[in-house]
């Protein structure tokens, strides 16, 4: 229980959780910023997650936002159902426990993907994973009783600061444990030589499906936060374009490295912000509707920092306060 | 209410094949030969469409006109620019990045993508709005048995026929089909046989957005409605297609576009909720059975 | 860890520099899909907003103060639109809200103005929960329902069909609720659906399933799509054989529906909020209006953010105050003739205001009937 | 011909060849021979332009090479036959040898050099119309070495040609390279079959882990007690 | 039988090509054994069989009279075989102790869900590994390098750091497919010493693929000589290095005689 002792990841959060608190009361954060950390928080959540199955070992996914679909429906609908019974019935222990049960739902969706993961490779996968994030919202749209097309609708607000930053805390604390143990090198080896894998005993089947399944657990909690952040979720919410801003975010960040997760996951979330507020104001000085190039210059800039930082903001290097000392294993 | 398989519907599947086919094309060129699944694809597809949009509007105002010969200079101008388009991206974002590894040029290439789509929404003169596009070629109807065949679907398939045909005449009978080819295979060989890789690969761009942009000005010609999000749904499909088919192997893109047009079709005919989920339930099935699409060849990996 | 820093530091600025800004004007928030695949109604909606805003300023403003429109672009994404309104309310502080476009996205916001008591209407969001958030939500359109059923008593009654046929767009749930109440009120008054079919979002080829509707030959078609998807249909199902009359939504009205779908359209029918051949002064003007700074005629979307636009404005003169409850509550009182007809809120914040039936002839939208609610 | 100086490359942080110099002169056969992962097949890579020297110099008929682009240097004139052969799978026999004659605009010249390649093989010449990756390791040896004859050149580089092959072949092979060389073609020719190589070259390089170590006239170095011992294993 | 392995028959043919070619030996308990043939005769297709990459068109393998033929590489690998690669097949992104400790991780007990609350058992377990994982790189002499990732690795280290990771998985064969490539003389001699030292210390019995002569000679004490998929000549390797055919499959005829 070494690790214990020197909790320095568990200290360095509790400080930024307490600075964000404090600003907010005090004004100096308004809550469009701390809804903005909010949102960057459950990236953070995706992309560490994301980067379990893709990063550590190196399935590539695009299907990520269908995990949490699962999550957001299953736990949105157990909440909603509840509140509509008694509104007094949902508390705080509930509202995890539905937390859970989602990511549970979407975990046994992650082992069904991760089957095709035994067979295929590469951009197969990757087009397989994207079918199934297709057909989880096809499906969506067709059942009536999480809405449909309307989407699911009246999920109580449950989803604030203190929630979502422990779960993205709990994400990374998990992901980043179990990279670094006996298993995280399973995962790894999956990674760097399938074969030579397989032929230091490791099963690797039992490996990709439990990678698949644990990365699909913590996609489908941040579903479930998703959902009970905007009280509400949708089919559309979860297609394509999502995953693949996830993905973006993992590889902008560089594949493998934690810190970069979460690095890229504040990063891309505040760029979009920045800029819109950037823009907005050099509109407003010369008149020009500068706004509409918001997204023209995100574009650019990611095209910019896979050309010049082609491994990503980190590489596959780990901030020092992620790593775990060898004598803390 | 008649089967789901009925003439009208394989015209209906064939034509929307046909699209895909352009489409899927230029996906599995490209990826043939430099293996970049190249998401900005279904932009070139979009870019083509305003190409020809533009290009009927210049035209007519200066020279007047319509019909057959300004189909036929749209459709030149729709593949010229798909072509520049391409063969700039691949210029600017692709080649720096060759011998990096393979999926920072992925995201690079979505990136392209999102370039092309919001750079074209917010240029003032395109915008984001729908756009009617113009009738280049006045619609005929044919009755052929219990089918009703207009001359837009003989057009679609003409095109992407001619199209295919000389594809596969360029590839299997030119010396810079040759070299694709070589390219493809072994990019040191082909060095090694005096081959500038480099110019191979950028007239592989060139051509697959050739091909994009002619899909580009069919659609908007059968589908006369374009705007800057157009490509990516088709584009989409298409790469599916051209998974589907094997990628990289170009005969299996055909097939796959087909078959996704009429599998999509026939799903649709079947059950229009669950359509698209059916289609991509087929494309799961395919790749579990074939796991390098339906054409594919198994790579041999030395051990 | 420098670098970082400056990071950092640059969007603390940036953040800050938003924030500044006099209050010697009135700040509404405007919010609508301007980029992805639904910035195309984010357009209309936008430029609607502008010119009712343009003409209030011109016409000297609000409680002596000039109007400021601060806009801001949804995607049409549900977690960008609880962003936005958050940046509106907590970083602009504006005193209302008219948006957004797409019910989903409006569902997502109308939570954050209700906890913020901004008051706000969304201009098209027809679905019948946005209200339900709570009291400072109003919405300028027709509820879901309504229109379907107007429809479907028009097709059995004016166009004395028996068998019907709907299309719908399956992720959308304007269009597929349209076609619900259609289907359930065509049957209640005795008539059939003999085809009930569904496209995926985003389709441009519709022909499987209207190959499926035309061999079920029908009377009448209905086509709850928007103005864009409606015209590509109407030309594959006139392609395919179809020569019977299609009825439609608010969705239709766009002069881009007669541009893209030329003849096929002709035979259509849709229920709206106004007729633009409409002899009111306020329709009048506004299309003139539109037509002059725009070049081109407004579309339904248009129409409603101006509407939208127009009934909040008129809302905060008439409390004359910036205060969210003033404004909520003389936004219950409100009684006004607006572009799209005379609107009053019914205790559910829907506007009450009947429908009228358009048809399209000789390419040109040609008022039908008026339907009472 | 070809002079080779302190080259190095390395691939990411592994350093594939250290300090590797020699000289091919002209019209001779020269022989570089090691143990598999010695270099060999890189310093050949290196000297045709597929791989970018970090160090050192390679000129070529007097002009400096190194780092320049592998088809510029086909047209310089050295033709490199690929350890593996290389050849085009799906491309049948024809076709590879058309694409051979790729920088050549006369395309006349191009048929006769083929011709020239089907009298040098007869047995390429039987199975032209084959793919191939049909053919057999032998055939796909000469359809390598036809290729290079094609592409013409002074300098022939290759890389392994006995590999895998039975040794009736490994002769008839070797015994061209020996005619290609008496029509005035120089060879560079890398073989872990060193008793062959040495066998038919003139002088010999011996490389080790990246480095030459011994050089010499191909019968001293194959009397050198050190590599008899270390790759005749005698 | 006292054969730790028995290969029975074994036939592999590549599309039309017929790789290997009924194939039958044993291979005893405690020996070195050399297979040695020119490049393209079979030799790693017979590794490839044997480890379950492959699976044989025709005949069986034995590992102590239990058929493995065709089972799953990792549990051919739990059996107790263990295998290295001609071309390297190291976990380059990983340390050099990760590559060792990774090969150890099937005998591992701990839960993923203990490894993720670190529990004592879990810790227990780690430390045990990793002790053992660092004993295994002091006998590789790899020590000094556990930190490193292992792709910044000279060549005869990663040739010894994948022997280690073979080892790691505790095989009573070990499978060695041309160690010696790419190594220098030196290298070579200390290679030939670690294998029989490895073979003494880890009581493991060796399965050898060379191209180096001098190798099979030096440590094997039984020699197979392949050419195209058949056996041309077996035996003690001095008897073997002078028979008439392995000379002149390979050494050429004209080197035989120098």
């Amino acid at each position: 229980m070494n690790s214990l002792k020197t909790p320095r990841l568990l200290f360095a959060a509790a400080g930024l959780y307490v600075v964000i608190l404090v600003m907010n009361l005090t004004g100096l954060l308004n809550d469009y910023f701390l809804h903005i950390i909010n949102q960057s928080l459950i990236y953070v959540t995706l992309t560490v997650s994301l980067n379990l199955i893709n990063g550590l070992t190196g399935q590539f996914s695009l299907g990520h936002m269908g995990f949490a679909a699962v999550g957001a429906y299953v736990s949105g609908t157990i909440t909603t159902l509840l509140f509509n019974v008694k509104p007094t019935l949902v508390n705080y222990p509930i509202f995890v426990l539905a937390l859970v049960i989602g990511g549970l739902a979407a975990a046994l969706v992650g082992v069904l993907i991760g089957f095709p993961s035994l067979r295929l490779k590469g951009d197969y996968l990757a087009i397989v994973t994207l079918g199934f994030g297709e057909i989880i919202r096809t499906i969506l749209n067709n059942i009536s009783v999480v809405g449909g097309p309307r989407g699911l609708l009246g999920i109580p607000k449950f989803s604030n600061f203190h929630v979502v930053f422990v779960v993205a805390f709990v994400t990374l604390v998990v992901v980043r444990n179990l990279a670094q143990s006996s298993h995280g090198r399973a995962f790894l080896a999956i990674r760097e030589n399938e074969l030579a894998a397989e032929l230091v005993g490791l099963n690797t089947t039992r490996y990709k499906v439990m990678a698949f399944a644990i990365g699909a657990f913590f996609a489908g909690v941040a579903g479930g936060l998703l959902g009970h952040l905007l009280q509400m979720a949708h089919p559309t919410q979860f297609g394509f374009l999502g995953s693949v801003l996830v993905l973006i975010m993992l590889y902008a960040g560089g594949v493998g490295s934690l810190t970069g997760s979460v690095i890229a996951a504040f990063a891309l979330t505040f760029l979009t912000e920045t800029l819109r507020m950037v823009l907005d104001s050099l509109s407003d000085m010369t008149n020009l509707p500068l706004g509409d190039w918001r997204m023209v210059l995100y574009a650019l800039l990611l095209i910019l920092i896979m050309l010049f930082r082609t491994e990503g903001l980190m590489g596959t290097r780990e901030a020092k306060i992620v790593v775990l000392k060898e004598d803390q294993l | 209410m008649g089967s789901i398989f009925n003439a009208q519907q394989i015209v209906n599947g064939l034509q929307l094949g046909s699209i895909y086919a352009l489409i899927a094309l230029g996906y599995t060129m490209v990826y043939g030969i430099v293996r970049l699944i190249n998401f900005a694809h279904g932009d070139f597809f979009m870019v083509g469409a305003y190409a020809a949009y533009g290009a009927f509007f210049l035209f007519n105002a200066f020279l007047g006109g319509s019909g057959l010969p300004m189909a036929a200079v749209t459709l030149i101008v729709a593949m010229a620019a798909g072509s520049v388009v391409a063969a700039l991206t691949n210029r600017f974002a692709y080649k720096p990045l060759r011998n990096k590894p393979k999926l920072s040029s992925l995201i690079t290439a979505i990136g392209v993508s999102m370039l092309i789509e919001y750079l074209f929404s917010a240029l003032p003169f395109i915008g984001a709005s729908f756009r009617a596009f113009p009738v280049l070629i006045e619609q005929k109807l044919y009755k052929i048995g219990t089918a009703t065949i207009s001359n837009y679907v003989v057009i679609d398939l003409l095109v992407a026929a001619t199209l295919m045909i000389g594809l596969t005449f360029l590839v299997r009978k030119t010396a810079l089909g040759r070299a694709m080819r070589a390219v493809s295979q072994d990019k040191d060989a082909a060095k090694l046989m005096g081959i500038d890789v480099e110019r191979v690969i950028g007239w592989t761009f060139l051509i697959g957005g050739a091909f994009a942009g002619a899909a580009g000005l069919l659609a908007g010609m059968t589908y006369p409605r374009i705007f800057p999000y157009m490509g990516i749904l088709p584009g989409l499909k298409a790469f599916i297609a051209a998974v589907l088919g094997g990628i990289g192997n170009i005969p299996g893109a055909m097939l796959g576009a087909y078959i996704m047009g009429l599998a999509e079709t026939f799903a649709s005919a079947f059950n229009s909720l669950l359509g698209e989920g059916i289609a991509f339930a087929i494309l799961i099935l395919v790749l579990l059975v074939r796991p390098r699409g339906l054409l594919g060849e198994k790579s041999a990996d030395k051990i | 860890m420098k670098r970082a820093f400056l990071i950092l530091a640059a969007t603390l600025v940036a953040f800050g520099l938003a924030g500044c800004g006099g209050q010697d004007v009135i700040k509404i928030g405007g919010v609508a899909p301007y980029t992805g695949e639904a910035a195309t109604f984010g357009v209309s909606s936008k430029q609607g907003m502008e010119l009712a805003i343009e003409e209030w300023n011109a016409a000297g403003g609000l409680l002596g103060k000039q109007i400021k429109l601060v806009f801001a672009d949804d995607k049409g994404d549900p977690a960008e639109g609880a962003t936005v309104y958050t940046k509106l309310i907590k970083q602009d502080e504006v005193v209302a809200i008219v948006g957004t476009v797409m019910s989903k996205v409006t569902l997502a916001g109308a939570p954050i103005a209700q906890n913020a008591g901004v008051p706000m209407i969304s201009p098209t969001s027809t679905n019948t929960k946005v209200t339900e958030v709570g009291d400072y939500i109003f919405r300028a359109c027709f509820i879901d329902p309504f229109q379907g059923t107007v429809g479907a008593k028009f097709a059995f009654e004016d166009l004395g069909a028996r068998t019907a046929a709907a299309i719908f767009d399956v992720g959308n749930d304007y269009t597929k609720g349209l076609s619900e109440a259609f289907a359930a009120k065509f049957t209640e008054l005795g008539g059939s659906m003999v085809a009930f079919e569904a496209h995926p979002t985003g389709a441009t080829d519709f022909k499987a399933q209207l190959t499926k509707i035309v061999q079920a030959n029908p009377d009448v078609l209905y086509v709850s799509d928007y103005y864009n998807d409606v015209a590509l249909i109407a030309k594959q199902v006139r392609e395919l054989g179809f020569t019977g009359p299609m009825v439609g939504g608010d969705g239709w009205d766009s002069p881009e529906l007669t541009a893209i779908g030329g003849d096929a359209v002709e035979n259509g029918f849709f229920t709206n909020h106004y007729s633009k051949d409409d002899t009111r002064p306020e329709v009048r003007e506004f299309v003139a209006k539109f037509n002059a700074k725009f070049g081109a005629e407004p579309d339904a979307l248009a129409t409603l953010a101006y509407d939208g636009m127009y009934l909040m404005l008129s809302a905060i003169k008439n409390a004359g105050s910036t205060d969210g409850v003033a404004i909520k509550n003389s936004m219950k009182a409100l009684r006004l003739p607006v572009v799209s007809g005379t609107v009053q809120f019914d205790e559910n914040r829907n506007p009450v205001k009947s429908a009228v039936i358009i048809e399209i002839k000789g390419g040109k939208q040609v008022y039908r009937t008026t339907v009472n609610p | 011909m070809l002079s080779v100086k302190n080259l190095k490359v390395a691939y990411g942080q592994i350093v594939a060849l250290k300090d590797v110099s020699f000289e091919v002169p002209a019209g001779k056969i020269v022989t570089l021979i090691g143990a598999n992962g010695a270099g060999k097949t890189t310093t050949l890579r290196a000297v045709s332009g597929l791989e970018k020297p970090v160090a050192g110099s390679i000129t070529f008929k007097g002009q400096e090479v190194g780092g320049m682009d592998a088809h510029k240097l086909v047209s310089l004139g050295i033709a490199h036959v690929p350890e593996g052969r290389k050849i085009f799978p799906t491309l049948t026999v024809r076709e590879n040898l058309e694409l051979a004659g790729w920088t050549i605009k006369d395309k006349a010249e191009v048929r006769r050099r083929m011709d020239e390649v089907f009298t040098f093989f007869p047995r390429v010449a039987e199975r032209v119309g084959q793919l191939g990756g049909t053919l057999s390791g032998g055939e796909q040896q000469m359809l390598a070495v036809g290729r290079a004859i094609v592409t013409g050149g002074d300098l022939l580089l290759l890389d392994e040609p006995s590999m895998g092959l039975a040794p009736v072949l490994v002769d008839e092979i070797f015994d061209k390279i020996v005619a290609i060389n008496k029509q005035g073609t120089t060879v560079l020719l890398v073989e872990q079959n060193a008793a062959e190589a040495l066998e038919i070259a003139d002088f010999a390089y011996v490389l080790e882990t990246g480095y030459t170590t011994i050089a010499g006239p191909a019968d001293q170095v194959s009397c050198d007690a050190k590599v008899r011992e270390a790759y005749l294993g005698v | 039988m006292s054969a730790l392995l028995s290969i029975r028959n074994m036939t592999h043919y590549f599309g039309g090509l017929k790789a290997v070619s009924e194939f039958s030996y044993d291979i005893p308990p405690g020996v070195i054994y050399g297979l040695i043939g020119p490049n393209g005769s079979g030799k790693t297709t017979t590794f490839n069989l044997i480890t379950g990459i492959y699976r044989p068109t025709q005949g069986q393998v034995f590992l102590e009279d239990r058929d493995i033929t065709a089972q799953k590489p990792y549990l051919i690998v739990r059996a107790g075989i263990g295998r290295t690669f001609q071309n390297l097949r190291i976990f380059g992104g990983m340390s050099v102790l990760d590559n060792i400790r990774a090969a150890k991780q099937y005998r591992a007990k701990s839960w993923m869900l203990s490894s993720v609350l670190r529990l004592p058992g879990f810790m227990n377990e780690e430390k045990r590994i990793r002790d053992e994982s660092m004993a295994l790189l002091d006998v590789l002499h790899l020590a000094d390098r556990a930190g490193d990732l292992a792709r910044n690795l000279p060549y005869g280290a990663l040739r010894r750091l994948e022997i280690a990771r073979a080892l790691a998985t505790e095989p009573k064969l070990l499978l060695l497919d041309e160690p010696a490539a790419g190594m220098n003389p030196k290298e070579v001699q200390d290679l030939m010493k670690l294998v029989q030292r490895v073979r003494d210390e880890f009581k493991v019995t060796v399965f050898l693929i060379e191209h180096h002569m001098k190798v099979i000679m030096g440590i094997c004490e039984y020699v197979k000589v392949l050419d195209f998929g058949t056996t041309i000549a077996e035996g003690k390797p001095d008897d073997v290095g002078r028979d008439a055919k392995v000379l002149e499959a390979y050494l050429g005829k004209k080197g035989a005689a120098c």
